[in-house]
């Protein structure tokens, strides 16, 4: 088991990354925390693409001294997809973050349970 | 078709009479109505009396029978009529078939032995009450809706005696218990209705058990019409494993009718609610339709062979035995007289049921003969003791103390009555019990059949013990009994009525007289025993 | 030519029903309920003839009409089988007298134009259960009956009446859905592809010899879901409190249409889908038998005990239901046979019972027993036909009830000794002489709570009240005319219309006390009473018509 | 390649080109643009229906003819086109049914971003719905998520806030392990299409290699597509998330949103691991397991609740349930009931949604039971709409439920062994469903305490001119638009239930060539 455990070094790296990512995200109760638990999940999956794409001994598939031949470069494919994971990522933690600051506005905390007790008591008086 | 007339003529004169007097009452009181009943409903009115009935009677018949109106003598001529046509329709003999409830099910009339002994029984007993109960009914209300339902009751009772299969008997005994109910709860008291209440259901239970039976019966052997000797062959019965249960069912069932012991708890209560011209059909006649019940099913359904020595016999044997002994013990301590007279009615009729448990022709002679003389002798006393209730409004046999001194010939009457149902030879008691113990011993049915006449014995012992002090009280109350009360009232010397006294009279004679002379009797039953056995 | 008609009986009542409900505010601007009720008998008279016209013309041909296609081969479709016609029958005739009862009961109700809708369109609904030609189609119009009927049950609008209907609802969906799975399973099972009714059932032998267990289990099942609405014992206990309604709904409804349909659909889902074969002789016919036997004596006993009077006609329908269901599980052609002849006379004594007891209340505001003393006197005719009835419940030769315990004991006797061989196991040779002692148990208790009525009507506890009740009238007239219009001899039938006709012209008595209710509710009543003794005395032709059922589908 | 094999492509893009136009335009032009878009969209889709009917078979549109590893497809079929087109016709209503009251919720400045929202919704889910590529699947789930979350904010009530924070947490979770689940087939299949990589999965399950993986794969991207429907355990945020926000949103989130990731796991497991597979894998039966634990708790959870919305919301997780436990079953018919119930679920939730709405404006804007008592005299059509809905739901005949009802029985019987629970679990749920629905109804037809029934009667009618005796002010008569929607959506409820044969028919012959 050890040998093959030595090779793929980069998938298990992003295999434990992506379980603390998905375990902040998932207990934590600062919302603060829970959005870098989320990005630390996303990357640790680009991690894992960008590993896969990589073929020993090959460069970067940017054409820079006009070698025309594909198998001078490594896979461009998970490159590809890593770029628009981290554009959907960004874009999902933007908007937790606009949405944390407008509950902070309101309910004075960071704290996920707190805000659901003091929005409970906010109702309340309403009624 | 004559045997339809019996059956019909009481019950569409009784309907007649009921559906009349609804009218007839509105148009009497228009025609200056006679004044007495008027007179008595008004005086009841402004009577405040608890007893009812007490201080009513002692106004009425200062009147005596003065008083007979159209409608009473209508209702006599009814009555008369009906035990003719009975009569001829026993002699005319002969069957009809009423109407079909579903293909299998009929209703028919038939004519044979037994039912015409019954039913010549039922029509005389019928017409010598009805006709005491003209005087009697002066001194109680709705005299009219007693006379209807009394009629009325007489036809079921002639259908159930000539019903030609299990049916037809079934429909008449169910009508029975319904039309006997009004004559029950007449007086409209709480107690009377709480005792009517409890003799429907009890009825009602009875008959639904004995249903249980019939049904069992349908299923097994289709056609449910009576033949003498049975329809069951042996391997029928085999085939049939629960033929026993069931016949045990109809003989508890319609036992109830009768008193016997398991479901006999309403008898006492319900006869001396009864008017007395009600309760002594009731105890007299009515007692009898449970008996006829079973001689049908034991003696022309299922066959006399067939139980004979199982242990349906056995138990049946103890039951009635159990009741003999129990009714005259019950009846030796109670102190109301008419409660008194129920609780003998109790324990005679299980007489006549012991005969019949022992399927033998010298029991069933003993059975059907007692049957006779029962109904007449028990007659007898209810018609006196409401003769007693009408003169004297004396209830508890502790307060009949010097009644020779009140209405001497109508006690001798009692007494004749009382010696015959105890058993002494001259009288007609004497045979029936005769004929049931030598039955008994006959039976071979071991042990019980020698329990059998010891019990009849001690239970005979126990009749006298009850009916006997009544007479001896009356005649010879005694050094220290002054009459103080009959002075008072004035009742030295006062008969009931001679419409009252007139029937007491014959019974007493008819005792006597059967008692004498039973030959041509006991040679027809002998005749349906041979045909039955 | 009569296939096509098949349809127009059962939706022509519906859309007049929806249309009556369209016009609900109108009718109670220009008060025009009078009118209004007119053409709603009209309607129901003329839909009952069409209904008696198509029987007499489909007879013993049974046309079919393929209504429309709801899935696959599962089709609506109606058909005039001899079953059929024998329920569309009863409900053709009963449906027009109970309309004219509801005339003058809710006559000074607010909400006169939806109860008529309703109650119209519940006629349509049952007439769909009756001819349904397969098992979806009486499902769908099973299920459609519970939700015409609910605003009926609300009609009072009162908090209990909410309650009640709230029960009513969720016993009956959930029936619903147990009976849907049987159903599904006929459906998969079916030897013929699609629920079309079959005399004699319709599940492919070989599927029902390898998944034995599985269908008898399904057959429990469906069975207590079709007998929710048959108020078997454990799911009864929405009927008692449905009496909350007004007397015309817990009448027809709930003792007539509603609880009929159920005892109707387990009867047909018994015989006609799932087949007798499989069945008899197995632990579900015991279980189902069970279960109806218990129902049977908990609600006589239950009735016994209840001092509402209209609540205790509700337990004596509950038993009365079970002897239907106690017939439909003998599995045999007798057992079907016993089960509709009691099914007609329950459906004529329970009505009038429950008519009576709406009279009552309706005149006289009195719902509890103890409040009847001398009622007998007061309503003569309506207290007539009531001991009719109440005989005839008992089982008291020369009525109907005691024609319809005769062929259900002999049934269940004939059983009872096929039995005996073994076939059934232990349980199946005890059984069915244990169902016989039952009935005869609960006769007797029908006889305790029926007659203690009537004689509380007609012998009040003591002599004062009889006065009090005839207020002043000379107490011999009063009662000699009240007795004798009660408890009659032989001629029952005879003395009841004299004392009725009587009953009505005697002067004494219109003044002071008598409270009949006027013809429209008396002439129902009467026309029970005389089907009641009609049916007792010459049950000939109508066993054997009932006899023929039972053969083709035994 | 005749034209109409492109309209697939044109809906998307016009779908997510209106929401970029709108986000300049004002909220009554967006508006516009939005019901246009999607009016438009629906008519394509139809278009493409009808194509594949004709053809008989679906059919595949690479973008820019690229060919498999690189290239990005979309597959369109007789299955996606029905899909598709009652996705544009539900959401079509419910957008116009909640028209007048989004105005009310939403302030006037933000009215373009609540269309510009429904436009990316529409696009994502067409997208969903259409594409053959899992990466691109895996952009749309998350612009999916993204206006969900908008949609749910919209309201910017305390509870919606919260609700959209609990909602975004949870989702990205879920499209995190799709994300995972996606990457790890990409290493051991090395392709992203899906038809090739059915190929690839094919090979790898016939020489018996990459056994584990491929579980791994399985597990992690049904439970993350389970997450973000809100199946059983995963199901806490819908109340709060249904329940609060204005009517479209919350029609559009119970109706589509959920349905559009339970249709690309179907996809997933009729076009990435193909069905036997599926079924080896045993994946099947967490999912029926999950599905009737579902059916159950949503129900009880739904008898308790004492406000309308959460009751329903509740009610949503209960059917979510059914249609997990029709895939569980694992057997074509299973697949059939789920998918059809994801219609008449669909159908049925935003016609409840619709008319409640109706029910609460006519008791005072509030929406516990006692309120609502009686609304169905003071708002008639409302009241109607809550009827036909409440009954399909509990499976009335000639109604959508029952058509559904019948299918799960019927299917029940080609899986043996599960028959006997499905069953059971069909009978016990219907109770209960008919426990809290029946419930709300018989209030709804009873007067209120204060004033007895004809009292209500003229609140009504006086309700048109001036206030109501009893007690709550009378509502201003329903929109059109609204009274258009629940006529519309009760028409469609009777078209599932009287004519389902046609539909039930393309849905077969969908699946059969969806493989």
């Amino acid at each position: 088991m050890s040998p093959t455990l030595m090779l793929n070094l980069e998938e298990e790296v992003s295999m434990v990354l992506f379980g603390v990512g998905f375990t902040m995200l998932l207990l934590h109760r600062n919302l603060i925390k829970k959005i870098m638990g989320m990005n630390i999940m996303d990357t640790a999956v680009y991690l894992f693409l960008a590993a896969k794409g990589y073929i020993e001994g090959r460069g970067v598939p940017i054409m820079t001294d006009g070698v025309q031949d594909a198998s001078a470069y490594i896979n461009p494919v998970p490159s590809g997809l890593v770029l628009t994971g981290i554009v959907v990522s960004v874009s999902t933690t933007a908007l937790m973050l606009a949405l944390t600051i407008r509950l902070y506005e309101r309910y004075h905390s960071l704290d996920l349970d707190r805000i659901l007790i003091s929005m409970k008591m906010e109702e309340e008086e309403q009624l | 078709m004559i045997v339809l007339l019996p059956v019909l003529w009481p019950i569409a004169a009784g309907a007649a009479v009921l559906a009349y007097t609804g009218i007839g009452n509105s148009k009497k009181k228009a025609s200056a109505g006679s004044p007495a009943s008027g007179e008595t409903a008004a005086d009841r009115a402004s009577g405040s009396d608890a007893s009812g009935t007490g201080s009513g009677a002692v106004a009425g018949s200062a009147f005596g029978h003065s008083r007979i109106t159209a409608l009473d003598l209508i209702y006599m001529a009814a009555l008369a009529l009906e035990t003719v046509l009975v009569i001829m329709a026993a002699a005319g003999g002969g069957s009809v078939r009423l109407f079909s409830l579903t293909d299998t099910l009929t209703l028919g009339l038939r004519v044979d032995g037994t039912g015409s002994l019954f039913a010549v029984l039922t029509s005389v007993m019928w017409l010598l009450t009805g006709i005491h109960s003209v005087a009697y009914m002066k001194h109680e209300e709705w005299a009219e809706r007693f006379y209807g339902f009394y009629l009325i009751v007489v036809g079921v009772l002639v259908g159930l005696d000539y019903a030609a299969d299990l049916v037809t008997l079934y429909v008449f005994y169910e009508l029975m218990t319904l039309t006997s109910l009004p004559l029950v709860l007449h007086e409209l008291t709480k107690e009377a209705v709480q005792a009517g209440m409890k003799y429907l259901f009890y009825s009602v239970g009875g008959a639904f058990l004995a249903l249980f039976g019939i049904f069992y019966l349908a299923n097994v052997c289709g056609d449910l019409s009576f033949t003498a000797g049975g329809r069951f062959t042996a391997e029928m019965a085999a085939g049939a494993p629960l033929l026993l249960t069931a016949v045990f069912c109809m003989i508890v069932g319609f036992g109830t009718k009768a008193g016997m012991f398991p479901l006999h708890g309403w008898l006492p209560i319900a006869h001396p609610v009864a008017p007395a011209p009600a309760s002594a059909v009731l105890s007299g006649v009515i007692t009898k339709a449970g008996v006829m019940a079973l001689v049908r099913i034991i003696y022309f359904l299922v066959g006399p062979d067939v139980l004979r020595g199982t242990w349906v016999q056995a138990a049946w044997m103890v039951l009635t035995l159990l009741t003999v002994f129990m009714g005259s013990m019950l009846a030796y301590r109670e102190n109301v007289f008419k409660k008194r007279l129920a609780y003998s009615t109790v324990s005679q009729v299980s007489y006549v049921l012991f005969g019949l448990s022992l399927m033998n022709p010298i029991g069933f002679t003993g059975a059907l003969t007692h049957v006779v003389f029962h109904s007449a002798i028990k007659t007898c006393l209810f018609l006196f003791a409401g003769a007693v209730i009408v003169v004297t409004s004396w209830k508890k046999v502790d307060q009949l103390r010097g009644l020779g001194r009140v209405m001497p010939l109508a006690l001798a009457a009692y007494t004749m009555a009382s010696l015959a149902l105890i058993g002494i030879p001259p009288f007609s008691g004497f045979v029936s019990k005769w004929y049931l113990a030598t039955g008994s011993l006959a039976s071979g049915t071991g042990a019980l059949g020698f329990i059998g006449p010891v019990v009849l014995l001690i239970s005979a012992l126990l009749t006298a013990g009850y009916l006997l002090p009544i007479m001896i009280r009356g005649y010879f109350p005694g050094q220290d009994f002054d009459g103080k009360e009959i002075e008072e009232r004035g009742l030295a010397k006062k008969e009931p009525s001679l419409l009252m006294l007139v029937p007491i009279v014959i019974l007493a004679a008819a005792t006597l007289l059967l008692g004498c002379f039973p030959g041509p009797l006991v040679a027809f039953v002998e005749k349906i025993a041979a045909l039955v056995m | 030519m009569y296939d096509r008609l098949l349809a127009v009986p059962v939706f022509l009542p519906i859309v007049a029903g929806v249309a009556l409900l369209a016009m609900n505010g109108w009718i109670r601007k220009e008060k025009r309920e009078r009118t209004m009720q007119w053409l709603v008998e009209a309607l129901v008279l003329v839909n009952s003839l069409l209904v008696a016209w198509l029987i007499a013309g489909c007879g013993g041909r049974s046309g079919s009409l393929v209504l429309f296609r709801l899935y696959g081969q599962l089709t609506v479709m109606f058909r005039m089988d001899r079953m059929g016609s024998f329920f569309a029958g009863l409900v053709a005739f009963l449906w027009p007298l109970a309309t004219l009862y509801a005339f003058e009961y809710m006559e000074h109700d607010e909400r006169r134009p939806a109860f008529f809708a309703f109650y119209t369109i519940s006629y349509g609904v049952t007439l769909g259960v009756a001819l349904a030609g397969n098992l979806v189609t009486m499902y769908v119009f099973y299920e459609m009956l519970t939700f015409a009927t609910f605003p009926l049950v609300m009609h009072p609008m009162t908090t209990e009446a909410a309650r009640a209907t709230r029960q009513y609802l969720y016993y009956s969906i959930g029936g619903a859905a147990f009976a849907f799975i049987g159903l599904v399973t006929v459906l998969a099972y079916s030897a013929i592809g699609t629920t079309g009714f079959v005399p004699g059932g319709m599940i492919d032998p070989a599927a029902a010899a390898e998944h034995r267990n599985l269908l008898l289990f399904v057959y429990v099942l469906a069975f207590f879901g079709f007998g929710v609405k048959a108020a078997v014992f454990p799911l009864h206990d929405w009927l008692p409190k449905a009496a909350v309604a007004p007397t015309p709904v817990t009448a027809l409804l709930h003792a007539v249409a509603v609880v009929k349909s159920g005892a109707f659909a387990v009867l047909r889902f018994t015989y006609f889908s799932f087949g007798t074969e499989i069945l008899r002789g197995t632990w579900a016919q015991w279980i189902v038998m069970a279960a109806a036997l218990v129902t049977i004596t908990y609600a006589s006993t239950m009735a016994v005990k209840e001092v509402h009077f209209k609540r205790r006609l509700a337990y004596s329908t509950i038993s009365n239901l079970s002897y239907i269901l106690f017939g439909a599980s003998m599995m045999s052609p007798l057992g079907l046979a016993a089960a509709l002849i009691h099914l007609l006379a329950h459906a004529f004594m329970k009505i009038s019972a429950f008519f009576c007891a709406g009279a009552v209340m309706h005149h006289t505001g009195k719902n509890y027993i103890y409040e009847l003393d001398g009622m007998g006197y007061r309503m003569p005719v309506t207290f007539a036909c009531f001991t009719i009835s109440s005989l005839s419940l008992m089982g008291i030769p020369l009525f109907a009830g005691f024609i319809s315990k005769w062929s259900l004991c002999e049934a269940a006797l004939s059983l009872g000794s096929e039995m005996s061989g073994g076939a059934g196991g232990a349980v199946g040779q005890v059984l069915p002489y244990i169902g016989v002692a039952v009935i005869l148990y609960s006769a007797l208790m029908t006889g305790i709570y029926m007659l203690s009525v009537v004689v509380r009507a007609y012998f009040p506890g003591f002599v004062q009240q009889v006065k009090e009740a005839v207020a002043g009238g000379s107490a011999r007239k009063a009662a000699a005319v009240g007795a004798e219009a009660g408890i009659t001899a032989a001629g029952a039938g005879a003395a009841a219309v004299i004392g009725a006709a009587h009953g009505q012209n005697d002067v004494g008595i219109k003044k002071e006390g008598n409270q009949d209710p006027s013809w429209l509710m008396l002439l129902p009543l009467v026309i029970f009473a005389v089907a009641i003794v009609a049916v007792g005395i010459h049950a000939g032709p109508v066993l054997r018509f009932l006899a023929l059922i039972g053969g083709e589908a035994g | 390649m005749s034209f109409v094999q492109n309209f697939p492509f044109f809906s998307i893009i016009i779908a997510m080109f209106s929401g970029i136009v709108s986000s300049v335009l004002s909220g009554k032009k967006a508006r516009a643009v939005s019901i246009t878009a999607i009016t438009v969209t629906t008519v394509l889709s139809a278009c493409v229906l009808a194509f594949c009917l004709r053809t008989g078979q679906s059919y595949t549109y690479m973008m820019g003819h690229f060919p498999a590893p690189w290239g990005n497809e979309i597959r369109a079929g007789v299955l996606e086109g029905l899909t598709a087109v009652l996705f544009g016709v539900v959401m079509f209503l419910s957008v116009v049914g909640g028209l007048h009251y989004t105005e009310e919720d939403v302030e006037p400045s933000k009215q373009n971003l609540f269309y510009i929202m429904i436009d990316l919704m529409l696009s994502s889910l067409l997208a969903l719905i259409y594409t053959n590529d899992l990466f691109t699947a895996y952009v749309f789930v998350e612009i999916n998520t993204i206006a969900g979350c908008g949609l749910i904010m919209m309201s910017q009530t305390g509870r919606s806030l919260t609700a959209a924070i609990r909602y975004m947490v949870m989702s990205s979770l879920g499209s995190g392990l799709f994300l995972i689940g996606l990457s790890l087939l990409y290493d051991v299949t090395g392709q992203l299409l899906m038809s090739p990589a059915k190929e690839a999965v094919a090979r790898i399950v016939a020489d018996g290699s990459y056994q584990i993986p491929l579980l791994v794969i399985v597990a992690v991207v049904s439970v993350g597509l389970a997450i973000k429907s809100g199946l059983f355990p995963f199901h806490y945020w819908i109340p709060d998330t249904y329940g609060y926000a204005t009517p479209t949103a919350s029609a559009v989130l119970s109706g589509l949103v959920s349905k559009g990731y339970i249709f690309l796991l179907i996809k997933f497991f009729y076009r990435v691991i193909g069905t036997e597979n599926a079924v080896h894998s045993h994946i099947i039966n967490a999912l029926f397991v999950f599905g009737v634990a579902g059916m159950m708790f949503g129900s009880l959870r739904a008898i308790m609740q004492t406000d309308t919305r959460k009751m329903i919301a509740y009610s949503s997780v209960a059917q979510i349930g059914y249609i997990y436990m029709g895939i569980g079953l694992g057997t074509q018919a299973g697949m059939i009931a789920a998918i059809f119930h994801i219609f008449s679920h669909g159908a049925t939730k935003a016609l409840l949604f619709i008319s409640c709405v109706g029910l609460y404006k006519a008791s005072g804007d509030r929406t516990d039971f006692l309120a609502l008592r009686g609304s169905g005299y003071r708002n008639r059509l409302a009241g109607a709409g809550f009827l036909i809905g409440a009954l399909s739901m509990v499976g009335f005949p000639m109604l959508a439920g029952f058509i559904s009802k019948l299918l799960f029985a019927t299917s029940a019987f080609a899986s043996p062994h599960k028959m006997l629970i499905t069953l059971i679990a069909l009978a016990v749920s219907t109770v209960l469903n008919a426990i809290y629905f029946l419930r709300l109804l018989i209030g709804l037809y009873r007067p209120t305490k204060s004033g007895s029934f004809a009292e209500m009667e003229q609140a009504e009618q006086s309700g048109r001119g001036g206030t109501a005796g009893s007690g709550f002010a009378a509502p201003a008569a329903n929109p059109w638009t609204m009274r258009i929607a629940i006529v519309c959506f009760i028409i469609l409820n009777l078209i599932l239930g009287l004519f389902s044969q046609p539909i039930v028919r393309a849905i077969t012959d969908g699946l059969a060539m969806f493989g």
